[in-house]
């Protein structure tokens, strides 16, 4: 049989990081930011996310907040990617974002208030640029590539410091035609935005390999000429150095980056979720093994960082914020009705004032918002 | 055979519908998005992998434009794809497939080729799902030419539509109440019926008003109904079911004892389903009307977060002030 | 200043449009396929790449949903995009982002952030063009809330709703007519003026009759008018431009004159905005109708290849026999 | 500055393939398939696929047929591809596909019915399976991966030999998730379905590298994990090794594959397109001097294989061909226009007889067909 001679056009590599393993050993010198401050700090963070999540499932359960996207887990992700951005960077954020958002300075009862159906839970009062949560899949990354845009536009008009978007995603959104024309436009037009991927395994009941046929979730990137890195989404300093690298460069007009974080899902999807129906116990519990919070504990504890006492300190802490956040959440007044008309349009047209008015008095009659 | 028939829900009818299919016709294949393992986010089709196994219920990767596209290739060499879209906020990515390519492909080959397509898609709100997961857009797909747009609103409904919609030679969108998923149960023999994809159906006699409506509506219509029947008042309730083509004559024939007619959904108003049947109700019953055909839909703004959601949806208070300005309407000559 | 304005054509009053917003508003951009050095497959961005440079006018990879989704992401953070797809038959990918995002941002973020963006598309058919290029689908986003439709029928009005467009707060899909684009020059003078998109246009007057219609079809629609005021009857043309938010007022004050009204529109009648239209006059005008409201529009079937688009779209026949029937209508009991 | 240690996860290579260079002279010893009468044959049939274009648009000009897209240039890409396929495999087109479709044995005549506006010419009548000239760019390639489903199903069910679904599409293509939603799909599903892409550096006018930062397109199929090579396509014995490779792989049980065919546009991208308003003259005339047709003769006639008075014998068949397909074309009688409803369904519903009859009564009318 013929075989015939191929040159060699393009050679690409994929490449992984990690500073701390499962058991919370460094595998190499840590970068310089991550000081025993910083480290605290993060460790800090992880268990504010974790703390909220657990508290918005435990009231989902009692019926009052609506189906929720627990972050259970994955908490190193969202910490360290909001952590590396810089205020007047753009978040763009998915669903699954608890420890983002709380980095990003959204108000717990934003976060409630969002997942308990209120649409002010979206008007983030301290920052004003993010984008909201994203539920219709991907559709963040175009976004972030529009946001981008937008920043290197002004940038480059007006001379203002190179400002960057992030888009966050799950692995199982890097299927979606979306995601990659996010990718290939952003890689065309050399945009400063940086993907960062939550590479949980499962997108709701479908493994990872279900997804795609491709070794890795980084390779992606190739496909649009952007570099890609793929890195343990449990060490929280593997994805900062990560996440703080490629905006980095994004800042420095070098273009966008995709950033693959490995981790696991040890939630169910989301509070309507029963995930008993599709994977195994054994799988869910070897996962718990390497999780990000008992990881970077272990190794703080190991340095003489962290201890019993401080764990106390901080777990009376968090409480007190949470239950603060609860009674600001707990104590809003309900939006009236004819707030679905509010912010239709900038001014509302004539033509739809007559259902304005019909609504007002149907309110006004049953006072009970139609319930 | 002589056991009795197991009351079951639309949801346990839309999956035994399913069953069906796929026991009598290996061209049948089902896919969609957590439809393996999962047996659906609603659970629609529970225990069919297990039962046909994953080569003909398949879980697809998370692609939207993918899941609408693929099932026109496969339908052009002769199978008969079921296709989930997991909620209707998410369909929109396939409408390009939809409409481009799946309602015209038999028109456009002039015959050589079809999509004998059923896209299914839970719909409508009330569930208290965050955003996105409410929509009610069954407008859009009515308006597009070739598709066929149904609707159950019952048990019964959901099992014959869907196996007709399934037999169907042509594409056909079939979009489940999920507000009453689980509402009501009623046995549903496992008997192979369809039911017919171009005939309305009278959920209620009356011969004071004509009420039409679809879906989960249907229960507020039907709940309105029963009010004014204890004011005197007979309303007559129509499920045309499918709402592309629709049996516009069954409406008529029902407006002949009643000249006046109210239409619920809970779609938007503005080009909402209720514009074209008001429209086709003035052409072929100008004489007949005794007053304007009244809708009551959602309201022409974004379906709200679910603590709005009810202030939104159309219920039985806003259906009965509409019947009864449909009832009391005299023209001015007669005031 | 003193030179005479040069008479345009439509497509060139689009252009000038672009021009003037650019040159007026740093934050306007402009982005689509084939819109730089070529200057849009139809000239409408003919010499904006010189003009304004190519940080501002792109051409962008061959994406559908990219360019709607990208316009959602810009807009958010302050700037102007104005994205053109090619052809209507092209927008379906764009969609989602239109509706789950554009169209809603401002809503579910309680006013933090907007969509200022104007997604323009050629659309219509009449040109012999190939397939999916002759698409006339705007019924699909008239439904959508929170979105804004606009269609020019004339030079000046292309030039000042575009800017109207532009300059709006809150999405717009502007429609391009394209059969139009060339059919007829106009001065058009460059002085920034924008037309209201609250507002119909009364094109004729007239107390016999009420037409509506826009894009193209106003073309056959005044041809028809005129052809009727040979035989003594006066028909008033109504082009409501901005298909949404709708001007009822504008037709149901006609229709206090006329009491008689016909609605004309390229696209398929079934879920056409006709519906709507005819839907709000028997809701509004109820009592002054003397006949149903007539619909002149495209088959319910697949826009055809174009040796048969001229049997599909309507023409001033079609046009002529609703207004007669219209017209000659007397309720049974007066006949 | 810290550098962290990157462990490597994966590599991956894009080739190159090409049998006979710019000149036509042989860069390595060509494929057993590559006989004298095979080379003959395609010579033939790209020469039949150049002289449709010629005719195609120069009805265009007078306005006999609507817009047509010619392949000027690229014939070697349709004819190599639509020769390694069987009659049974399914093919999947794009719009600038005369050379393939020839080849698939879609008659001249239904070619220009289709391109003069008429449905019938998409009802091939030797090709009961194949796909419509698809138009919505790159949306054909996920009906191939659905094709591909099926016939990898029927396989399963009935044991009957597998067949491949071929789609073919220009570089442009790429860019749109469709084409990667179905390479991710089929790289997932490992199924028998191969991607061609017909790369001639334009997309109407936009450049190639405008559409993607990627160095190849070949290298997209990294991103669904499947097999990608980049070859000559002007050169037909290169194009036809690919495509008989991949789908000799697909018809094994082992999956898609992805080939990118450099080559490029000579032509405008349609008769309504004036490629002068953005592509430089010179870059045309360089061009033509690597095009895919004269570098076969040369290679056949400086192996003795080929010619004057072959090609004059071939010019005469051709030109016969051609008339008599233009004839039987021109001889049919118009569709009534009442057949834009007879294929609408399966069976017009009733809720669309008055339309229809209306339609009928108005073309009796007027007998115009609307005109
Ligand atoms: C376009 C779209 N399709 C379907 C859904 C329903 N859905 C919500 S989450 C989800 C899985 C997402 O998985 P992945 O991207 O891996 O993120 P994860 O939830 O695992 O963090 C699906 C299918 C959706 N929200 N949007
Ligand atoms: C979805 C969609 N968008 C836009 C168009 C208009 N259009 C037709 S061909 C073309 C360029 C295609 O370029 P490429 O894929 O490289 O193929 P080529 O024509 O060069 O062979 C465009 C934008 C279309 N047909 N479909
Ligand atoms: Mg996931
Ligand atoms: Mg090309």
């Amino acid at each position: 049989m013929h075989k015939p001679r191929l040159q060699l056009q393009a050679s690409f590599d994929i490449a992984y990081l990690q500073y701390l393993d499962k058991q919370g050993q460094t595998t190499q010198t840590l970068p310089e930011f991550a000081t025993p401050d910083w480290l605290s700090y993060c460790l800090r963070q992880m268990q504010l996310a974790r703390l909220v999540d657990d508290r918005a499932v435990k009231l989902q359960r009692t019926g009052r907040l609506g189906t929720y996207p627990s972050s259970l887990g994955q908490e190193a992700i969202g910490v360290a990617t909001a952590n590396a951005m810089i205020g007047e960077d753009i978040y763009c954020p998915y669903y699954r974002e608890t420890g983002a958002f709380l980095e990003r300075g959204v108000l717990i009862e934003e976060i409630l208030a969002n997942w308990g159906g209120d649409e002010r839970g979206q008007n983030f009062q301290h920052q004003p640029g993010d984008l909201p949560v994203c539920i219709p899949i991907a559709t963040q990354a175009l976004h972030a590539a529009g946001v981008a845009f937008a920043l290197k536009y002004r940038h480059s008009q007006d001379g203002r410091p190179l400002q960057v978007a992030v888009a966050s995603s799950g692995e199982g959104a890097t299927s979606k035609g979306d995601f990659y024309e996010a990718m290939n436009l952003a890689g065309a037009w050399q945009l400063p935005v940086v993907f960062v991927v939550n590479n949980n395994q499962w997108a709701i009941s479908v493994p990872r390999h279900a997804q795609t046929g491709t070794q890795t979730i980084a390779q992606k990137g190739i496909a649009a000429g952007i570099p890609a890195l793929q890195v343990d989404g449990n060490d929280v300093i593997a994805v900062a150095w990560a996440v703080r690298d490629a905006i980095a460069r994004a800042r420095q007009g070098d273009g966008p980056a995709l950033i693959e974080a490995m981790t696991y899902r040890l939630c169910d999807h989301t509070t309507a979720d029963d995930a008993s129906r599709y994977r195994s116990a054994r799988e869910l519990e070897d996962a718990w093994q390497w999780e990000p919070i008992k990881r970077l504990d272990s190794y703080l504890r190991a340095q003489g960082l962290w201890s019993d006492a401080k764990q106390q300190d901080l777990d009376r802490e968090l409480a007190q914020i949470m239950e603060a956040a609860l009674d600001r959440w707990e104590s809003r007044d309900p939006e009236p009705a004819t707030a679905i008309f509010d912010h239709l349009y900038a001014q509302l047209p004539a033509a739809f004032y007559e259902q304005y008015d019909q609504l007002r008095d149907e309110q006004a009659q049953t006072g009970n918002r139609g319930e | 055979m002589g056991e009795e028939t197991k009351a079951i829900t639309l949801v346990e009818a839309v999956t035994q519908a399913l069953a069906h299919e796929l026991e009598r016709d290996g061209d049948v294949v089902v896919f969609g998005q957590d439809i393996g393992a999962n047996g659906g986010v609603f659970r629609a089709t529970d225990g069919l992998q297990q039962r046909f196994g994953s080569e003909r219920v398949l879980d697809t990767p998370l692609a939207e434009t993918m899941i609408a596209g693929i099932a026109v290739g496969m339908a052009t060499q002769g199978l008969r794809p079921v296709a989930e879209f997991q909620f209707m906020g998410f369909i929109y990515p396939g409408l390009d497939h939809i409409l481009n390519h799946a309602a015209r492909m038999r028109n456009r080959t002039r015959g050589r080729l079809s999509c004998p397509i059923v896209y299914r898609a839970p719909y409508g709100g009330g569930i208290h799902a965050p955003e996105h997961h409410s929509e009610s857009t069954e407008a859009l797909f009515a308006h597009v030419p070739g598709l066929r747009v149904v609707v159950p609103s019952s048990p019964a409904r959901a099992y014959g539509l869907l196996l007709a919609a399934i037999r169907d030679p042509d594409p056909v969108l079939f979009l489940e109440p999920k507000r009453i998923y689980r509402a009501a149960k009623q046995p549903v023999p496992d008997n192979g019926e369809a039911l017919p994809l171009d005939s309305a159906f009278v959920l209620r006699e009356g011969s004071d008003l004509t009420m039409v409506a679809w879906g989960a509506s249907v229960k507020e219509t039907l709940a309105a109904a029963e009010q004014l029947s204890t004011e005197g008042i007979q309303a007559e309730v129509i499920d045309p079911a499918t709402l592309k083509p629709l049996d516009i004559h069954s409406i008529i024939d029902s407006l002949e004892k009643t000249r006046r007619c109210v239409v619920v959904h809970e779609a938007a108003r503005f080009g909402g389903l209720g514009a074209e049947i008001a429209a086709q109700i003035q052409e072929y019953a100008f004489d007949l009307l005794e007053a304007p055909v009244q809708r009551v839909t959602g309201y022409d703004t974004v379906m709200p977060y679910y603590q709005l959601e009810n202030a939104y949806l159309p219920g039985v208070e806003r259906i009965l002030a509409s019947a009864r300005i449909a009832l009391e309407y005299a023209r001015e000559g007669d005031r």
